[in-house]
């Protein structure tokens, strides 16, 4: 047992996985000799050479579009994104190819790779440096998209991304990544892509979130019990295959939903998952079910970025709002 | 050096052949043996022929849009002749008789263009990459390939193909120095067939020409006659050398000609005129290739005419069994989206199947 | 009056908007010379010269990306992508620029161009020739997406299109290019942009669609007014900023709502539009909000595709389904 | 010519001014009058001292990310000192002594850095367009600025920055590739700073310098020591002129080195050594520049003494300003998204407002 930070955790499982398989290669920009810009990736050169982990030029569709290429010949690529801001000059890479060369090719070629990234605002960074693309990715048939939450999952999830056969992307609430800590177990663990976690039960309300907003909903949840009010709390963890049947469960139960995200709210996550819950639980709905999410606006610059971020208070008030409906 | 000693720079053209089948310089001409000099001219010819009968079935309305490569026949499969069967072909898409060199059947290229995904799924000891339509990306995959190639050790190459359109494009660049810096062994074709659709090579770059861009990823590039299937053979076994000596990359850019329409949705006649067309019919790798092989006494003019009716046959023949495959069944459309169909894709099959049934489909 | 398709109804736009406006510029990969794969621009570099219509080299940033400078520098391009399946090496700038620069810049450097592009299955046609995308642009905040399904709104729209301050994703439905004709004025049209067009009255059932699947759904509900069920047709025309008042009123009358797409379904369009009915009518809701979409899967070739492809019997189905909720 | 004379290929490098300041060869230096001399050392030396208290505020706590420019004066702010001012300057993201010399003050540049969009809303007749952050996609904007220059028959140029790093994207070749092909007036400078965050030059590219990149677009290229004012002064010179007669861009690679961090938060100690830095310590802009222009009795080491307190005032008084700006109106992150706000983003803002005044807020 050891205790560990989401980002730690994430170095640990790396360390971890590619002691046991040969074939894993993780490069990208500032990737090897450094580390990462967030030390990601740190001591993987120096303990596996430069061949297994190196500084890739600055040029992200050479990057994945490699990746492509060593996961066709026999490796498996585990790529960074400096953030996830920048994946947009490797997102061609992605749609047309990473998610479907298997469709493509008949099942012939598969290309089984992780894409990590950072990803969300709160960081007080630059442009470009806090966006939440999840639906960019969610919407595109061939991928996986994971989200942990807690260095638990981060060390499943991402064990989990690393021996999937096919492209998983895997993003990082870069907000969580020294906020807390866990104790883990060394040995090698496995949280299912796919699988939602609820991480409390409750009859009045169910909440769904994943990555930092987990944590702001813990915050916004804690004390309602005693105002009457009984909420399910859902960690999505994974966004795409979605875990379905544990948000239809819990409306069922609960009669109500609340899904909070930091992606912008018009064509977002959240739109999927109450049309879902349309088509899973319509009978059951006592209130409509609604999102918290961000504006539909660029996220704003460090000065304007609280008027963007979503507080516990403002999903607490959503809360309250849904249950006097 | 073949590199060394023609200098993109000083415009030189790398020519074994010369454009009436004579050979231009003994001291220039590639060991090959016999076998493969007429594999290689079978494998042009088939390509001729069953580009020639493609063009026919869609104008029948029995064949879907379809890339043709009249004229680029020694551009596509002399690279090919010069690798090992455990080379990596990475094609763009225009590359028909390159492919079926390395082993690709000609049904499953018609199947291809039939409109039928199983049309890119190849032995799997081809080792040949599907046919990649978003232009130049197959060149960063192709990298990848051969990073992952000299990472194991293995003693083995990827050849990839590009259009000259190709070369204007970002995932070009990334991927030539992408393979440059991290040493791979990589060759790169550049099938500069003069158009790109209707874009004339001078609207895409100002460059003098394209192997020129090697300078940029300071590895060695080389202008070839690409209807000379001899100096395209030369060109592509020096860079795989090289490439297996850990030299890197070679950017080779093969002068060639499409003969045809860019695919049969394209009317040439809009935008170019006939004297060009004249100009580089009189070029045409076939004939000079021919010629060379009749001097060599490996091939007669009757030979010849009866490969092309064996061709023609079997292009026929070809066909109309890719005819007889039908429609893709509904399951196969949904089965390779993940390795496992997840829950929320059964259901949308299952519940399409239950919609079929009830309108008794 | 003149009687046009789809396709020439954009070709006589251009010419008449580039003929009033010297800053017009048009590019594009063939869009010069021969006018175009679809010769929507024929005519223009022959009767504008080579400076105002040309074609540009094969390379989508390049497109985008220098629309946006000669945009900044006062010109309005009016640039095509050949395929909307290429427009993803070209996206970098649409989202990281093309949205963004007035927000950036606070209003000093506006970015008024138009991208057009084809889209769209049924059409028999290579990979990467028939994806519907345009979820991937309505959910970037600081892009308008205009889908026009006939002649008469492709030239209205083009023209506020081009007239629009702000970038403008233009989708045209390939499907229809020459499918039918319609009379048009020969003087200059405009379309509000955000503006649905209702195409039948019904009391029964909301249907909303856009692109080639109006003219799919006006075939689908041909003769249900026989079999007692009033639908109510409604051609949503702009994606975003879309038009939530006219559906939502629709809703409010009929208390169903179906919405026809060709993007897959996850994540897709029709999510929005459900989750918004559910902000906006749910208690006039008597069955759950439904959409018809393309399956999450790579559209098929050819010999697949029609798999895909949404017939008008499956939305007749779809809508009696809901009628007898 | 400059481009001429100083081959890239050659190995070349442009030189005017040596590392300690004297003249290299007396016919290279370019005509700069007096007061453009001084306009360039003191925006250089403002630069500096702006950079230097940027540092210092972060540390404190009340700046945020800032990138700074420390040991690239020279490269960029000469290049900027050669345009005129209908020109138009497109940066990266570390050229805030460029900017400044083109009119951007430093209270909008420290916004910038301290998190405010108004640090990019410079006056419109300026011509610079904002701050970049995705690497190498503003040579595109360029690329278009320029094409529009000289559709309009306007006598401007644009000139872009950007780094070493940037000439591995695609968007770096697609633009130039577009600039060439299209004969636009651009000038194009590469800050090659040795460095792309902790990835060495070496690590980006094989080509044996950057400059040389220009031969894959058929415009010329020259290498050119970055710290030298003098030399990036006429290189910029020449380049600009060529681009108004029509002779398309010129890349120009200014050899230069990052003093400094990436940004604040980044710990170069990590990836480079102190030797390296001493060598470049040595080689520094200003110290260079200052000691040519007390030479030619344009300064004194008083005067000298004198603006570098006047610039550390300004730097701290102007800070102190900008930290008075407070946080952004919410009105303000709403509105510039579209020229009208539309209806949903209307309720969007009014709910917000609704909820804050709700909870007292
Ligand atoms: C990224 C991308 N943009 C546009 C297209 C549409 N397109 C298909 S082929 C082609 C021209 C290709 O020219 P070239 O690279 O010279 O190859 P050629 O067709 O001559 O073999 C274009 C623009 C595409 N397939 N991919
Ligand atoms: C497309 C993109 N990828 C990654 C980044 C993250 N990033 C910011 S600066 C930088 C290094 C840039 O190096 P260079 O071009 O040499 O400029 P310098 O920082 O040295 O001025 C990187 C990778 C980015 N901003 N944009
Ligand atoms: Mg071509
Ligand atoms: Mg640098």
């Amino acid at each position: 047992m050891a205790v560990e930070t989401i980002l730690s955790a994430i170095n640990k499982t790396l360390f971890e996985q590619m002691e046991k398989d040969d074939s894993i290669v993780v490069f990208g920009e500032d990737v090897g000799f450094e580390g990462g810009v967030f030390r990601a990736t740190k001591g993987l050169q120096q303990k596996f050479g430069k061949k297994r982990s190196f500084d890739s030029p600055l040029a992200e569709s050479a990057i994945i579009g490699g990746a492509i290429g060593m996961a066709v010949n026999g490796l498996k690529p585990v790529v960074e994104i400096q953030f996830s801001g920048f994946m947009f000059p490797g997102y061609n890479q992605i749609v047309t190819h990473a998610a479907r060369y298997r469709n493509r090719t008949r099942g012939l070629h598969t290309v089984p790779m992780v894409i990590r990234m950072p990803y969300g605002g709160g960081i007080r960074a630059l442009e470009h440096h806090s966006e939440s693309l999840e639906t960019l990715f969610a919407s595109i048939p061939g991928l996986k998209v994971v989200i942990p939450s807690t260095p638990y999952d981060a060390k499943g999830l991402l064990t989990s991304a690393i021996q999937d056969p096919d492209p998983v992307i895997f993003m990082e609430p870069k907000r969580l990544y020294r906020a807390f800590k866990q104790e883990l177990p060394d040995k090698e663990i496995k949280v299912q892509i796919g699988k939602a976690k609820t991480l409390k039960k409750g009859d009045d309300i169910t909440v769904v979130a994943w990555g930092s907003l987990v944590r702001e909903a813990e915050k916004a949840i804690k004390g309602l019990e005693d105002e009457g009010i009984n909420v399910e709390l859902i960690d999505l963890r994974t966004i795409q295959p979605y875990d379905k049947e544990a948000i239809a469960e819990s409306v069922k139960k609960t009669g109500r939903l609340l899904v909070v995200h930091e992606a912008v709210k018009s064509f977002g996550p959240g739109a999927e998952i109450i049309s879902m819950i349309n088509e899973e639980a319509f009978l059951y709905l006592e209130a409509p079910p609604t999102r918290l999410t961000g504006f539909v606006i660029t996220i704003p610059l460090p000065k304007g970025e609280h008027h963007f971020i979503i507080t516990p208070e403002q999903i607490r008030s959503k809360i309250k709002e849904l249950m006097a409906f | 050096m073949l590199t060394k000693k023609f200098d993109p720079l000083k415009k030189k053209i790398f020519q074994v052949l010369d454009h009436e089948g004579n050979i231009v310089d003994e001291k220039l001409v590639p060991k090959i043996d016999d076998e493969t000099l007429l594999k290689m001219y079978k494998t042009m010819l088939l390509g001729r022929v069953a580009d020639t009968k493609a063009l026919q079935y869609q104008r029948q309305g029995r064949m879907l849009t379809y890339a043709p490569i009249k004229g680029q026949e020694a551009a596509q499969v002399a690279p090919v002749a010069a690798l090992e069967k455990k080379d990596w072909m990475v094609p763009a898409f225009r590359e028909m008789a390159g492919m079926m060199y390395k082993g690709a059947s000609l049904e499953k290229l018609y199947l291809y263009w039939y409109g039928n995904e199983e049309g890119n799924h190849f032995d799997e000891e081809l080792r040949i990459l599907p046919i990649s339509v978003p232009i130049a990306s197959q060149v960063n995959h192709a990298a990848g390939v051969a990073y992952a190639a000299k990472y194991k050790g293995d003693k083995e190459v990827a050849l990839v193909f590009v259009g000259d359109g190709g070369t204007s494009h970002g995932e070009f660049h990334e991927g030539l120095n992408f393979a440059a810096v991290t040493e791979s062994p990589l060759v790169v074709v550049i099938q500069n067939n003069q158009w790109a659709i209707s874009t004339p090579r001078e609207a895409q770059t100002k460059a003098q020409n394209l192997a020129s861009k090697a300078i940029g990823y300071g590895i060695p590039g080389i202008l070839v006659d690409g209807n000379d299937p001899l100096a395209m053979y030369a060109a592509v076994k020096e860079a795989r050398q090289n490439a297996l000596d850990g030299q890197g990359p070679t950017l080779i850019e093969a002068l060639t000609y499409r003969l045809g329409p860019h695919t049969t949705s394209d009317d040439p006649t809009i935008y170019r005129d006939d004297k060009e067309l004249k100009h580089w019919e009189a070029r045409d790798p076939i004939i000079r290739f021919k010629k060379y092989l009749i001097d060599k006494k490996l091939l007669t003019e009757e030979e010849d005419e009866k490969l092309q009716k064996e061709y023609n046959d079997y292009s026929n023949k070809t066909f109309k069994k890719v005819e007889k495959s039908g429609l893709v069944p509904l399951d196969d459309v949904f089965n390779y989206t993940y390795e496992t169909l997840p829950k929320d894709l059964q259901k949308q099959l299952s519940d399409y199947k239950t919609y079929l049934e009830s309108e008794g489909k």
